[in-house]
């Protein structure tokens, strides 16, 4: 299966219309090299999972294009959209509803290989079921061809789940928040097994969050994405992002994160917020939506335009945040209206 | 190794709750659940104990039954529940009639849930929540009404970071999952608790909502007089708030002691476990291991110590006996017959992970 | 802090407009008003479209049995209709279209010269005073004994209520109406049937007297027992069932932890939130008890709106039946919007919202 | 796992699951004791009104002199207003009204299950229409309808019958199929087929119809109960005149012929109405194990 990228370009997604539309992906662009891992991190409610769907082609996005190897799926051929479908597999959070209740294992997992002819026999269906039951672990694989959702472990369906998107042998696994219901103690044996995925398949991954410490663990060679009421905030490589965070948001998250470590992070020196509470997606602040909480706030300048996803550019590293811009010397990237409107509110206050 | 050599002796510092041998089970159609298996801990004026363990452990079965809310289908076997009330009096939770135990809850001792999704009646504003709890412990707290209730939630309410205009008439549904949870915390300070148990408290809330209720519960505690039991999976959480941890498993406790000795000198292979497993933020890419196998099945509990079919230390002795709580260290005690060996592997990869950060400390 | 719109004075009245058209209310009128047209619509169309029709049957029967001229009979029926049936249909649809906007539903058949509206009102109060009775005793003892059976569950009086719950409201209304004739009347002889058939003893003058009122009482009791028996099974299993989910629900352990009454828990906590879920079951069982009311008071001989329109279509009496038909419509209607606005009273969650 | 082959392939086969299921769904259902008992219940009374009329020939002849008969050896049930046995009456009456009834059950259950599913799965204008539809529907008063059309039109066939009380019944099912829908298509499962490209045909009849069945089954019974209701009303009034007697005809003749103010008519009215309530009493309790049959919790157990 030859590996091609797959891009998001300023695709946006919005519920209802008029004075009730929300926003909930709002021209996001970034794309996914063959192998590559990108972790999407960001509170609930930020967007992370619906661009997961924009980019597994489940929803349409509502502007902007998703482009299988440069061209846009919507408009690829029938036997191209096919490849696209079959490229690009999920993985779901919830244990207890990723899998139909009604299927045993065997089920699920042949219902792929026999729909898209990947497997010519009955011996070779069952062998290519054992061979995915052992690759992800699910070891003696007799024990569990017979078995039903309801009779296995939280960590035994997610397996089970990620086998399901081997059965196409996928180029990008769009894994939204795999470990979070699963117990502490059994998550990084799941996250193993992807890893391996990787290194063994080839297999790229757009990894979906709200913890940035199993972002950093799942995503070190590759690129972490923070994204803030449907927008995306920074984006660059994770030892990049967590040692050196641009954008206010992205310092805050990694400052409020506690660790399991009483001398460390009792002692982390926090970033005061200004307010705790998120704004409705509703009725978005002006200009920059993370200004009525962010500590760097300077009216006039946070207030005015909304900062691009590239108003900061340290070669690939990418923040929306014109404070920013101004202290790394990126002035210039910073638009007329927003330079105006800050040295005004300077002038006010003097 | 006595059975209670797990506890610390004597008074100490004048004591709020003491728990002994407490064992509950539920009675379901597929076999008696053995949920708690003998428990037994103290519990200080100020002090503040985390309960780290993970699903099938029996840390909220605990917590509830600090207050007696469990579910019809559970029943405490054995044990004794202990508080010492502000009245000075002592009041053993196990046996003790409907209206002593409800003028008991709240009073002294109050308990904020996880999902604060719906902890808060639907059709009540948030006012008549806290009129309501003053109301029904009149007697005891003296009649609360109007202006003087007013004051006081909105004192609650300020302790808490919120705006007690907006949220004293609001709905439930008109509030954020973070806001709620808030609320919650701010009605259980209302009657001044001695003890404020919270389980998993932050588990269904975002980062920085979870930093601002961290901040809330570590001020809160040394402005005021009263100890905290919190019951979480987090180990992180019992980090930041917790003076003493104990991490449990299949239904009993499994090592307790100070926080710097449970995490930087662990004795018990769970506990190990469960530190290898959590990612951290800081620091360089560390190489992380899960616990092979998957959590006990509180029904049919392997022999001897529970955890052995999960344990790289497991010998014939762990698969026949259970170990007692061994004291390890002053203050610490740990529930395994290796933990010397466990101990001695630890302090010697240990050395470059930990030790030197707490120095900093 | 977020910025509530102040709608400035000028474009205040747009404002204004624009928020009750998006209001609740607005469009459950809007929607009560098309399925009245609906319903009208409907049984113009039936009796006019049928081939051989009742109209087409009506005048051959006139010219065939009392030989009235062909013309003569046409004209009659005109005025049977009240409308012109020469007319292409579509005319004679507007034109009764026309005379139902200014309530002119036609005349009776039977009873010359009398305007079906004129029936119709006169009978309504009977049939709103024993239906609505019913509705709310069966719905509030109904509740209450659900909730009981709920705090009980599994207990002796739970396995019986339960199971005479089922019973009772798997048997239909009107057997229950038979079975109290047959039984409370006949066999036992508790009440004297044949002076309770009726809605009034003969020479009582209806008026805000104590005679009036108690006789009125009297004849109504065993129609609203029929009703209520009726209903009430709905009630209990469904309010058990809901009292029994909210006995699970967090805000009624958290009320528990907070050391609130017994009596406080069980009225503010599970009571009020219970009773939301069968309150919505209730506008669809108005629609059911109307339509009951037809053969209670068919078989109680209690004559309300029901028992119009049974006598209207033994004497196919059309412009009546039309008649009757649309104003227990009208009223199923008004008691779901009834029911409905006091549900948004009930549930807040539902008042912010306003989305049915 | 030494399940012998021949029997492991026998369980495989279509016919094989199909039997091994529904041996477990008769035992999950045997759980409920009162649910059972109403399940065999209704079946008896359905084999009787079907089965019986061929063994048992229909009493016509008068007898003057044995009216009213308390139940005897020869009587059963006793007699009616005019000697006639009243048994062969009950086991002959009921088969009209049953099959109106079920006939209209099926009718408004595949309106619901079609237009609730459909509007469920293409969702936007079409779904908004048929929710309206079905408010509107349900606002309608039933049997008062029922009963000017019965007026109006002839309605001798049964089909007509059942198909003017199906096309009255559907709303209240079709709002709980759409629910049912609604929550289904949303389900992780549903969405990793699509991505898994299994096609449209097998998300609904593999992933999603499997998981209603259950929940048709229970508004099956409830629309059998309702159109009962409706069917038993109208022949009742005198509406709906069906050629041969049947339950509802029984009572309409008893209280026409002043049969109910007589005291000893007890049996002859009684039988009837018991027919009718035992049946619909054993659907609702039926329907109550059979709620517990498809309720995901208890498949855990299972």
């Amino acid at each position: 299966m030859s590996r091609t990228p797959i891009e998001l370009e300023h695709v946006s997604r919005f519920y209802g219309s008029g004075s009730q539309q929300v926003r909930a992906v709002d021209d996001v662009s970034f794309t996914i090299e063959p192998g590559e891992t990108l972790c999407l991190v960001g509170e609930s409610g930020c967007g992370k999972s619906t661009t997961g769907r924009m980019m597994a082609g489940l929803l349409e996005p509502s502007d902007g294009r998703v482009l299988y190897a440069g061209s846009d799926v919507s408009k690829l051929p029938e036997e191209e959209k096919k490849r696209f479908r079959r490229a690009v597999q999920i993985i779901h959070q919830d244990p207890y509803a990723s899998l139909n209740p009604i299927r045993n294992v065997t089920q699920i997992l042949s219902a792929p290989l026999r729909r898209h002819k990947l497997v010519k026999s009955r011996s070779e269906l069952r062998n290519k079921v054992h061979e995915l039951l052992e690759t992800v672990g699910l070891t003696p694989p007799e024990d569990f061809l017979r078995k039903h959702p309801h009779e296995l472990s939280g960590g035994q369906r997610q397996r089970v789940s990620v086998a399901r998107a081997l059965t196409v042998d996928p180029e990008v696994i769009v894994a939204d928040e795999p470990v979070s219901m699963v117990d502490v103690s059994l998550r990084i044996g799941l996250l193993n097994i992807l890893l391996k995925l990787q290194q063994d398949l080839g297999v790229a991954f757009l990894f979906i969050t709200h913890d940035l410490a199993v972002a950093k663990h799942f995503s070190w060679e590759g690129r972490i994405g923070v994204m803030y009421l449907g927008r995306m905030v920074e984006l660059g490589s994770t030892q990049r992002v967590v040692r050196e965070p641009v954008h206010p948001y992205t310092r805050a998250l990694i400052s409020a994160l506690p660790e399991a470590d009483p001398g460390l992070t009792r002692n982390k020196e926090r970033l005061r917020l200004r307010s705790p509470d998120i704004p409705s997606l509703l009725n978005l602040p002006a200009g920059c939506p993370f200004h009525p909480r962010c500590p760097m706030y300077e009216e006039g300048l946070c207030d005015t335009d909304r900062p691009a996803e590239d108003a900061v550019d340290l070669d690939g590293h990418l923040a929306a945040c014109y404070v920013a811009a101004r202290e790394l010397g990126q002035e210039d990237r910073i638009p007329e209206s927003s330079r105006i409107a800050a040295s005004e509110a300077r002038r006010r206050t003097a | 190794m006595s059975e209670l050599a797990g506890v610390t002796q004597g008074a100490g510092r004048n004591e709020v709750l003491r728990v002994r041998d407490l064992e509950i089970g539920y009675s379901t159609d597929r076999g008696r659940v053995r949920a708690v298996r003998g428990v037994s801990f103290d519990l200080e004026e100020d002090d503040s104990l985390a309960f780290i363990g993970e699903s099938g452990s029996g840390k909220t079965t605990l917590g509830l039954s600090l207050v007696r809310l469990l579910p019809q289908s559970a029943s405490i076997a054995k044990g004794e529940i202990v508080f010492n009330t502000s009245s000075g009096g002592e009041l053993d939770l196990t046996d003790v009639d409907d209206e002593t135990l409800r003028r008991f809850r709240w009073r002294e001792c109050a308990i904020v849930f996880q999902s604060a999704q719906n902890a808060l009646n639907p059709v009540m504003r948030i006012r008549g929540h806290f009129a309501d709890t003053a109301r029904d412990h009149a007697e005891s707290e003296g009649v609360l009404k109007g202006r003087a209730l007013t004051e006081r939630a909105t004192e609650c309410l300020r302790l808490v970071q919120l705006d007690p205009e907006r949220v004293l008439k609001a709905y439930p549904h008109e509030l954020s999952g973070g806001m709620r949870q808030r609320v919650m915390i701010a009605l259980g300070l209302l009657l001044n608790p001695r003890v404020l148990i919270l389980d998993e408290p932050t588990t269904a809330l975002d980062v920085l909502t979870q930093r601002a209720i961290i901040e809330v519960l570590t001020e809160l505690r040394e402005g005021h007089r009263f100890a905290m039991i919190f019951v979480s999976h987090d180990l992180s959480l019992a980090a930041e708030l917790a003076d003493r941890v104990a991490t449990t498993y299949a239904g009993r406790i499994v090592e307790l002691g100070d926080v710097e000795q449970v995490f930087y000198h662990p004795r018990h292979p769970y506990t190990v476990g469960l530190l290898d497993a959590v990612p951290t933020l800081a620091g360089e890419h560390q190489e992380l291991s899960s616990i092979p196998g998957s959590p006990p099945d509180l029904i049919d509990l392997p022999t001897g110590c529970k955890f052995h079919p999960r344990c790289p230390y497991a010998t014939d002795k762990c698969r026949e006996k259970d170990p007692p709580l061994i004291e390890v260290a002053p203050g610490q005690t740990a529930a395994c017959w290796h933990w010397e060996k466990v101990g001695s592997d630890w302090e010697a990869r240990g050395g470059e992970r930990h030790e030197q950060d707490a120095n900093r400390a | 802090m977020a910025r509530t719109s102040v709608p400035a004075t000028g474009s205040g009245a747009l404002e204004v407009l624009r928020k009750v058209a998006s209001s609740y209310l607005f469009r459950r009128l809007i929607k009560a008003l098309v399925t009245i047209f609906v319903m009208a619509s409907l049984t113009f169309f039936l009796i006019r479209l049928m081939p051989g029709g009742p109209v087409e049957a009506y005048i051959a029967n006139l010219v065939s049995q009392y030989n009235v001229s062909q013309q003569a009979a046409t004209q009659q029926a005109a005025s049977l209709f009240s409308l012109d049936l020469d007319a292409p249909v579509y005319q004679q649809y507007l034109e009764y279209l026309g005379n139902l906007v200014r309530g002119d539903l036609g005349e009776s058949l039977v009873t010359r010269g009398v305007p079906v509206s004129e029936i119709v009102l006169s009978y309504l109060p009977w049939t709103l005073f024993s239906v609505g009775t019913a509705l709310i005793i069966s719905f509030s003892v109904g509740i209450l004994l659900g909730m009981i059976m709920a705090y009980k569950r599994e207990s002796k009086l739970d396995h019986i209520l339960t199971n005479l719950g089922s019973m009772v409201s798997s048997i239909p209304d009107y057997l229950m109406g038979i079975l109290i004739v047959v039984w409370i009347g006949v066999q036992w002889e508790l009440v004297d049937i044949t002076a309770m058939r009726g809605s009034l003893s003969p020479g009582i003058q209806p008026g805000f007297n104590l005679t009036f009122i108690g006789d009125a009482l009297y004849h109504a009791s065993l129609p609203i027992l029929a009703y209520v028996l009726g209903t009430i099974g709905v009630w209990m299993l469904t309010m058990r069932g809901s009292t029994e989910s909210t006995l699970g629900e967090d805000y009624v352990t958290v009320a528990k932890a907070r050391g609130l009454k017994e009596r406080r828990i069980a009225t503010a906590y599970v009571g009020r939130n219970a009773a939301l879920p069968p309150f919505t079951q209730l506008s669809i069982s108005i629609a059911l008890v109307f339509g009951g009311s037809l053969l209670i008071e068919w078989l109680f001989v209690y004559e309300g709106l029901g028992y119009v329109l049974y006598n209207s279509i033994q004497q196919r009496d059309y412009p009546v039946m039309q008649g009757v038909f649309l104003m227990i419509t009208t009223m199923v209607i008004l008691a779901n919007l009834l029911a409905d606005l006091l549900y948004s009273r009930l549930d807040p969650r539902i008042r912010v919202g306003g989305r049915d | 796992m030494a399940a012998a082959t021949g029997e492991s392939r026998y369980r495989d086969s279509a016919i094989g699951r199909f039997l091994a299921r529904f041996a477990s769904t008769l035992k999950l259902m045997a759980r409920n004791r009162v649910g059972f008992a109403g399940f065999l219940l209704v079946v008896t009374i359905v084999l009787f009104s079907f089965v019986g009329p061929i063994f048992v020939p229909l009493d016509e002849t008068v007898r003057v002199s044995q009216i009213y008969e308390t139940p005897s050896l020869s009587h059963p049930l006793g007699t009616d207003s005019e000697g006639k046995d009243v048994l062969s009456q009950i086991i002959h009456g009921g088969r009209p009204i049953l099959t109106i009834g079920y006939l209209a059950a099926t009718i408004s259950t595949i309106i619901a299950v079609m237009l609730g599913s459909l509007g469920a799965f293409l969702g936007g204008r079409i779904d908004t229409g048929f929710t309206w539809l079905a408010d509107m529907v349900l606002t309608i008063p039933q049997l008062p309808l029922l009963a000017v059309l019965a007026g109006i039109l002839s309605l001798n066939s049964k089909l007509a019958v059942a198909g003017l009380i199906g096309a009255l019944f559907w709303p209240t099912l079709m709002r709980a199929t759409r629910a049912q829908v609604l929550s289904l298509k949303e389900r992780d499962y549903v969405e990793s087929a699509r991505a898994l490209d299994l096609g449209t045909p097998h998300i609904v009849f593999r992933e999603i119809a499997p998981n209603m069945a259950g929940y048709i089954a229970i508004n099956f019974t409830l629309a059998v109960t309702a159109s009962m209701y409706a069917v038993v009303g109208l022949t009742l009034l005198g509406l709906v005149p069906l050629s041969q007697d049947n339950w509802g005809v029984m009572i309409n003749l008893a209280w026409t012929r002043g049969a109910i103010f007589s005291k000893d008519s007890i049996f002859y009215i009684m039988s009837p109405i018991a027919a009718i309530a035992l049946h619909q009493f054993g659907l609702v309790a039926m329907n109550r194990s059979l709620s517990e049959v498809f309720d995901p919790r208890l498949r855990r157990g299972s």
